[in-house]
């Protein structure tokens, strides 16, 4: 039950580092250890903090409620055909809207500083993340339909990708995932969290006042997402009937082509032009669609 | 007897419908008194209420024929106009209406399938009546309209001389109506509206609308 | 519940009138607090038949009327939610004290009254004729309440359109009462079982849909709604858009209770303009500037969510599932109840700071954190739990719903099958656009530094607070405790038209909800934590304070935020074929070397309210206006009327045409 | 009854030629006490004939007990007009007023057409006088066209009259009551029954202000003393609508019934719809309440043209109509004393200025609009109720298109007396409370109406529209 959790949890710490590392190799530079961006978090927090005068006690809270909130929706997602901590019809939605939370606190407490850069990332991000929220209620869909349940734990326990047709869909649905993901954690294509001007960020101008512990949190709850996501992934690809030794193998696997993968990926592919993002991310939704339409062939709703 | 009086009455309306000068409108309206206290005294002698008969009869002679003209010539008397210089619609489409009013009051009379009342009777009276609304319509000065209205009351004191031959009361009360009309409109007229129409500003008397 | 009783009491504000206004507040008060607990009396004793009151006591002994489960429910709510608001009043019509006049005061406090007792007269009235009088009677006093400031040229232009637009609505109403009647020989709701098992369903079931959609604000019906929640005083839009609008629901699910067949048709007329009033008014919502109208089009997209629910519901009923039907409908009362809860909450904060700042335009708001920050958690709080985040209520009915979509996948046909997941993605979407408004809504207009100085600005009085702190606390116990209010109102979901074995349907549901108790409770744990670890953290290391970080530009000024217009304007990019913002400017000249003062103003428009209310009447009213030739002042042609009216009638008569 | 008309021509004369206020005003109360000696009496009497041409019927006593509420309360505001506002003198105007209301009486209780129809003339008489109490040119102008156009309709009616009496054959030895012609009109030739009606409906409009002869009503109601006015748009209305409603008992039953109501449907739809186009285009504030009556009365006349249950409501609407626009014609008096106009454009924070008279102006926009607990509610409802009963969609959907185009025009431009507006000038004066106070009650019958849904009203009007 709590392996997945941990798993997570030491997946996350690993995973920009990983990243990180073969965007050093791919420009030719040795880079650093995996561990440094964990270290940067521990060394934040040991950090003294510089807040706004204009800001209020809401952005000292704000990240401590986005961590909790991705700590709190990682209770759901279970690993290895096995339970997650809580399980419940219906705790993908708590899934999304938690997360949903920890990005509404972000954004506020971005509009809190009362910077016009800050806004500005405030409004890209609210606006990334409504559009990406329908193709994961599409996915979800999909998936609850063909196996008639409605928790992350029995979804992931029935939804087989071998032995039936539903590997193209798994397949499909990794593909999605791995792209929420890189719009949920601000990555390429639709943000460079690497960039120097701040007119064209979008998380990363969000917390240009954050500093010391919080900053280090806002860090962390990155790290976490990826992990998250990395094991939603696992769940997706991997028999859930393999034996647990597999699975944390697997589990091994898929961190580590998901970060070499977001590393290539990050090392040579440029970011979208601001005006491309949001017809990039409704292709997400069609994705999702895409995944319905090959689920009803599935159970043959369509002949 | 009685069909050349109507007949007679008929071209008085005609006339009526036409006419521009004052003077003549009296006369006319002075005609038709006549006119009616004749057909008034026809069309009541076979009654058996002597006394009703007299009073119909003295009151068609004294107010429409004599009183009612007097005063008409007495309100034009102060008035500088005597003539109608503006009329609403031209004298050859009021006497087309006219015409086209005869034809209803025919067909109407017709319509109404005549029982006991006679049928020249009928369409005279409606005639008259229809005339008397045309008279209204088709001026803009309150003196014509004046005159419609005293037609228009003959038309009906017709009807009713035509129902009511046998029924007095109905008469009577016509004859109230009459005096009615001619004490307050023809008193209010004298006494105050005909000193004000020689200022050509308060002519049409039209300040109150929306 | 005794009806003499509730309308006798209700005259009791009529006092005010000759009593100095300092009195008037706790007459209003006081009256209230007894029309509440007649009325909530007369729910208890419907529950557990004991009789508070001796029903012969009073003047009619025979307008004793037993409340059931649906008229429960709303009267609770009615009942909260006025006297909350009417607390609040005390507040926020202080400054009012000065300016208004006794008389004017006195009429809006018996207005309060008589919008409370109308409401819980719609709720328990099932006659046609008192139903339809105490909805009127409901229409005038919020009329009279919205009217308060109709000193305003505008608050008066909108007042009188709103009631106009009401008594549309209840032509409608009354259309299909008198439908129902003319088959069955019953007027009012006892009807329309015996109509709808009799008759084709669909007809009646539009006629009244638009009556009661014109109330509830259901697109396109709404073009009142987003105008005269601003234009009211806050307490006042708190009612009307906790309760109030839910008065057009009332009916709808009183409709929607006695369909017996077409259910398929119904459901999916529900769903669709549902889901076209959810888009829409959270669309409209983001676009605006102005805090109310924020609120009151997010009303409308609250509405639209009950809808979806209803719609479910429907679609349930058709395909015999029961778990759709059951979670459908009760997602609907549930989150009627919620907005019932955030709506007044949030309307309250909004006119807390239209109270301190008397401006409602967020372009000139910001910064308000530091002077109010009370109202300020308050309103984040609200904001949440609107947007349905966990762990706070909105979240609950939300997760319904969806349940009720996600469990009932499996085994659809095709054509459900696409339904319930276009619903569930369009929901989803409804969910970030919610965000979208509610985030501007908080970071615009409260937080950031001052657009305009704040020297005067001060903190709501505790009179303001308080309902306030009731109603988060409700927020919170409905996120935390879902299935002790999902259990309390179990009765008035049971009304329905369920299918199957609705505890069959009700046990995963309510499963569902104990588990969410319980990760909401760790979730604050997790916060509690997290805070305290960094707490300690942070107690050995330099904490300092400094000016916004402005990426080296240092001279950094208010202006220079982000204002509402500029955080919604990427979203209008996309939304432009559905969105119309209005700009008004002059453009510089060439060679204008020295420009003149100019101005620049930006508005938005609702196109519905152009295209299905404004245009239309306005057209009409003009051609009605320009028929007004008759009273020419010419006694010819009056007395040509008459003439050409007897002529009229004699052809129409031979021609047999009369 | 007799010693009423007694008393009355009496009190009349001497009026006439008293100038002492005092005096008057008492001979007014005997006046008013004279009147309601007979309310009682002709209630207590009920169904019982007086004079061979009076029957206290159910539509004689509803129609005499609104008359000595209205006509008692437009004595107290005659008395302080005519005292404070009116440099006119006191004989004339209210022996003017007590004529009228005395003929008035005649023309309720009367059980025969022509003895309804003299009294009709008898008002027009008396109301003459009134409409020129102010002797200023307007007032000459208004007087003369209600005189020359009521006359007009007067001989119409008078036609009506001549035809129905040639369905009476010479030899039945029976008068122009109403029971006999009822008799007599199931046997009646059609074509007769037809013209009559139509004449005589033409006719009486003049008095019931209905399409088509509404035109002069308006310029009376808007020249006249407010009190007056009060009194020509409910209980002259009130006699029109007698004098109808008789027609139509005439007429109905008979192969013409569906016809007759036909004809009052047309006209009622057609007053409705031109009361709208005045209501939003005029900006006098006589003016709209007269065009209100219009419209009220077009809806009265839809309701007895639909018949059956609506009949009822036409009763309903006339009584709350009756006490509402009396109110507000009232009101508008201390509407004028405040802001020295009858312009809307120049009135505004009436609220502010005089809150008792705001009241009034409040209530009474509500309550004319139908909105409940107004009595109009009730008589709109039922009157729609019977309309879609009837399936009659095409009268319905336009009857309410139109009609809430009025209610917007009435409601809108009778409220904005009440709120703030920049340029307006006060003269200073204030009103009397106690008028106010009269009038707030008046309203508060019209809303004791929606109320009053059994008991002695009910059996009245049951009564009357056996």
């Amino acid at each position: 039950m709590m392996v997945g959790y941990l798993l997570m949890l030491i997946s996350s710490i690993f995973f920009l580092g990983i990243v990180n590392r073969i965007k050093s190799i791919a420009s030719g530079r040795k880079g650093s250890s995996v561990l440094q961006p964990f270290r940067d978090v521990l060394k934040l927090f040991k950090k003294g903090a510089v807040y706004s005068e204009t800001s209020s006690l809401l952005f000292r809270v704000a990240p401590t409620v986005a961590i909790v909130a991705v700590l709190t929706s990682m209770l759901v997602v279970p690993f290895a055909g096995g339970n997650a901590v809580f399980s419940f019809s219906g705790d993908f939605v708590f899934f999304a809207y938690m997360l949903a939370l920890g990005r509404f606190t972000m954004i506020i407490a971005a509009l809190d500083t009362g910077s016009s850069f800050e806004g500005m990332g405030a409004n890209r991000e609210t606006l990334y993340g409504l559009l990406v929220e329908p193709a994961f209620f599409v996915m979800m869909g999909v998936l609850a339909m063909i196996t008639g349940l409605t928790s992350f734990t029995e979804i992931f326990k029935a939804f087989n990708t071998i032995g039936d047709y539903s590997l193209l869909l798994g397949l499909l649905f990794s593909y999605l995932v791995i792209l929420i993901a890189m719009v949920e954690n601000s990555r390429l294509p639709v943000d460079d969290p690497k960039t120097h001007l701040e007119l064209t960020m979008v998380h990363e101008v969000m917390i240009l006042d954050n500093s010391g512990f919080d900053l280090g949190l806002i860090h962390l709850t990155t790290f976490l997402k990826f992990g998250l996501y990395s094991m939603i992934l696992t769940n997706l690809l991997v028999p859930p009937t393999w034996a647990i030794g597999y699975q944390v193998v697997c589990f091994t696997a898929v961190v580590a082509v998901f970060s070499v993968l977001v590393g290539l990926l990050e090392s040579f592919r440029a970011r979208n032009k601001m005006g491309k993002n949001p017809p990039y991310l409704l292709t997400l939704t069609a994705l999702g669609l895409l995944g319905l339409i090959v689920a009803l062939l599935i159970i043959q709703k369509i002949a | 007897m009685n069909i050349v009086i109507i007949v007679l009455f008929g071209v008085t309306l005609m006339y009526v419908s036409v006419a521009e000068r004052f003077d003549t409108y009296v006369k006319l309206v002075a005609i038709q008194g006549i006119l009616l206290f004749f057909l008034a005294f026809s069309e009541l002698s076979g009654s058996k209420d002597m006394a009703s008969l007299v009073f119909v009869v003295t009151e068609t002679l004294v107010f429409k024929a004599i009183a009612v003209p007097l005063l008409l010539r007495s309100i034009i008397k102060k008035m500088r106009v005597a003539k109608v210089h503006t009329k609403a619609l031209p004298a050859f489409y009021s006497l087309l209406l006219v015409l086209f009013a005869m034809g209803v009051s025919v067909v109407l009379a017709d319509m109404l399938k005549i029982g006991r009342i006679e049928k020249t009777f009928m369409i005279a009276a409606l005639f008259t009546v229809f005339t008397g609304l045309i008279l209204v319509i088709a001026h803009k000065k309150i003196f014509p309209h004046l005159v419609g209205f005293l037609v228009l009351e003959n038309g009906v004191f017709m009807f009713s001389l035509a129902v009511g031959s046998e029924m007095p009361f109905l008469v009577n009360s016509g004859i109230l109506l009459d005096l009615f009309a001619s004490v307050l409109i023809l008193g209010l007229f004298a006494s105050r509206i005909g000193k004000r129409l020689n200022d050509p500003n308060v002519e049409e008397l039209s300040t109150l609308k929306d | 519940m005794n009806i003499s009783f509730l309308l006798s009491a209700a005259f009791l504000p009529l006092f005010s009138f000759i009593l100095p206004k300092g009195r008037h507040f706790a007459i209003t008060i006081t009256t209230q607090l007894l029309v509440a607990f007649i009325s909530i009396a007369g729910v208890f004793t419907a529950y557990s038949g004991v009789s508070l009151f001796d029903s012969h006591f009073g003047i009619g002994g025979d307008l004793n009327i037993v409340p059931d489960a649906i008229s429960g429910f709303f009267i609770l709510i009615i009942n909260l939610v006025c006297l909350l608001t009417t607390a609040y009043s005390q507040g926020y019509l202080a400054p009012y004290f000065s300016t208004k006049g006794k008389t004017e005061m006195a009429l809006h406090a018996l207005s309060l009254v008589w919008l409370q007792v109308s409401m819980i007269l719609v709720v328990t009235l099932k006659d046609g004729f008192g139903f339809l009088a105490s909805w009127e009677a409901m229409t005038i006093s919020s009329f009279i309440l919205v009217m308060f400031e109709a000193n305003k040229r505008e608050t008066f232009k909108v007042g009188i359109s709103y009631l106009m637009q009401m008594h549309v609505g209840f032509f409608f109403i009354l259309a299909g009462f008198v439908m129902a009647y003319g088959k069955t020989k019953v007027f009012g709701f006892e009807a329309l079982t015996e109509y709808f098992a009799l008759n084709s369903n669909v007809p009646l079931f539009l006629i009244f849909f638009v009556g009661f959609g014109l109330k509830a604000g259901f697109v396109p019906l709404h073009t009142w709604l987003p105008n005269a929640h601003p234009a009211a005083p806050s307490h006042v839009s708190a009612v009307m858009s906790g309760v109030m609008i839910k008065m057009g629901l009332y009916g709808l699910v009183r409709v929607l209770c006695s369909i017996q067949s077409s259910f398929f048709e119904i459901g999916i007329i529900l769903l669709s303009v549902s889901l076209l009033t959810s888009i829409w008014g959270v669309v409209s919502a983001i676009v605006q500037k102005d805090l109310k109208k924020v609120l009151a089009y997010s009303s409308i997209e609250n509405i639209g969510i009950v809808g979806i629910g209803l719609g479910l519901g429907f679609l349930g009923i058709h395909t015999g599932f029961s778990s759709l039907s059951y979670c459908g409908f009760a997602g609907a009362i549930l989150h009627i109840l919620n907005h019932a809860i955030f709506k007044p909450l949030l309307f309250m904060g909004a006119g807390s700071v239209y109270a301190a700042t008397h401006t409602r335009n967020m372009n000139e708001l910001g910064g308000l954190s530091h002077k109010m920050p009370y109202t300020t958690t308050l309103f984040i709080i609200g904001s949440i739990s609107i947007c349905g985040l966990p762990p706070f209520n909105g979240f609950i009915s939300e997760l319904v719903i969806y349940l009720g979509m996600f469990q009932n996948l499996a085994g659809q046909s095709l054509r459900e099958i696409i339904m319930l997941i276009s619903s569930s993605m369009l929901l989803a979407l409804v969910g970030g656009l919610a965000i979208f408004a509610f985030s501007k809504a908080v970071g615009i207009a409260f937080l950031g530094a001052p657009r305009k100085p704040l020297d005067n600005v001060k903190e709501a009085g505790p009179w303001m607070l308080m309902p306030q702190l009731v109603l988060v606390l409700l927020i919170v116990l409905i996120g935390i405790f879902p299935k002790l209010f999902l259990n309390a109102i179990a009765p008035a979901i049971d009304m329905f038209p369920l299918v199957g074995n609705g505890q069959v349907a009700v046990e995963p549901m309510l499963a569902s909800l104990g588990e969410v108790s319980w990760i909401s409770l760790t979730f604050f744990l997790g916060i509690a934590v997290v805070l305290f670890i960094r707490s300690k953290a942070q107690q050995d290391v330099v904490i300092s304070q400094g000016p916004t970080w402005g990426c080296g530009y240092t001279a950094v000024g208010s202006e220079q935020q982000y204002t509402s217009t500029s955080y919604s304007d990427s979203f209008v990019s996309l939304a432009k074929p559905i969105v119309k913002v209005s700009k008004e400017f002059e453009p510089l000249e060439e060679c204008d070397f020295f420009p003149q003062q100019g101005s620049f103003k930006t508005g938005s428009n609702d196109l519905f309210e152009d295209m299905v209310t404004v245009h239309p009447t306005n057209r009409l009213a003009k051609l009605i206006k320009r028929a007004a030739i008759l009273q020419t002042g010419y006694v010819q042609h009056y007395v040509l009327y008459a003439l050409l009216f007897i002529l009229s009638i004699l052809v129409l008569t031979y021609f047999k045409l009369l | 009854m007799l010693y009423f008309f007694i008393i009355s021509t009496v009190l009349i004369v001497v009026m006439a030629f008293t100038r002492n206020a005092l005096f008057s005003k008492v001979l007014s109360l005997l006046f008013v006490a004279n009147l309601s000696f007979l309310v009682v009496h002709a209630f207590c009497k009920k169904g019982a004939t007086e004079l061979v041409y009076f029957t206290f019927d159910g539509v004689g006593v509803i129609m005499l007990g609104l008359m000595l509420v209205v006509a008692a309360a437009a004595y107290v505001h005659s008395y302080y007009y005519l005292t404070h506002e009116s440099d006119r003198g006191i004989p004339l105007y209210i022996a003017g007023l007590t004529g009228l209301l005395t003929s008035l009486v005649g023309v309720y209780l009367s059980n025969n057409l022509i003895v309804l129809w003299v009294f009709l003339e008898a008002t027009t008489l008396t109301v003459s006088v009134l409409i020129y109490h102010h002797r200023s040119t307007h007032a000459l102008e208004a007087t003369w066209k209600y005189v020359f156009v009521s006359s007009i309709g007067i001989a119409l009616a008078y036609m009506g009259i001549l035809f129905l009496g040639a369905i009476v054959s010479p030899s039945d030895d029976i008068t122009l009551s109403f029971s006999s012609l009822e008799a007599l009109a199931a046997n009646a030739n059609p074509a007769y029954l037809r013209i009559a009606f139509l004449f005589a409906l033409v006719g009486f409009s003049t008095k019931m202000e209905l399409f088509p002869m509404h035109t002069v009503g308006i310029d009376a109601n808007t020249i006249a003393p407010p009190p007056i006015s009060a009194v020509i748009s409910t209980l002259m209305v009130n006699s029109g609508f007698v004098a109808i409603y008789r027609l139509l008992d005439i007429v109905d039953g008979t192969v013409v019934g569906q016809w007759a109501s036909n004809v009052l449907i047309f006209s009622g739809i057609l007053s409705v719809l031109i009361a709208a186009t005045y209501l939003l285009k005029s900006n006098n504030l006589k003016r709209m309440l007269a065009y209100s009556t219009l419209e009220n009365m077009g809806l009265v006349a839809i309701a007895l043209g639909i018949g059956g249950v609506a009949r009822y409501a036409a009763f309903v609407h006339i009584i709350a109509h009756t006490f509402l626009k009396s109110a507000l014609f009232f009101q508008v008096r201390q509407v004028h004393t405040t802001f020295g106009t009858y312009d809307l454009a120049k009135m505004g924070g009436y609220l502010r200025t005089y809150s008792a008279g705001a009241m009034v102006v409040l209530l009474g926009a509500i309550g004319i609009a139908a909105f409940p607990p107004s009595g109009l509610f009730v008589s709109e409802l039922l009157i729609f109720k019977s309309l879609l009963l009837e399936q009659r969609w095409t009268i319905f959907v336009v009857t309410v298109l139109v009609l809430l185009f009025c209610i917007y025009a009435i409601v809108q431009k009778l409220l904005l007396i009440l709120y703030a507006k920049e340029t307006v000038a006060v003269t200073g004066v204030r009103p009397s409370v106690y008028l106010s106070i009269i009038q707030l009650l008046l309203v508060g019958f019209s809303f004791v109406v929606f109320f009053a849904r059994d008991g002695l009203v009910l059996s009245l009007i049951n009564d009357a529209i056996k």
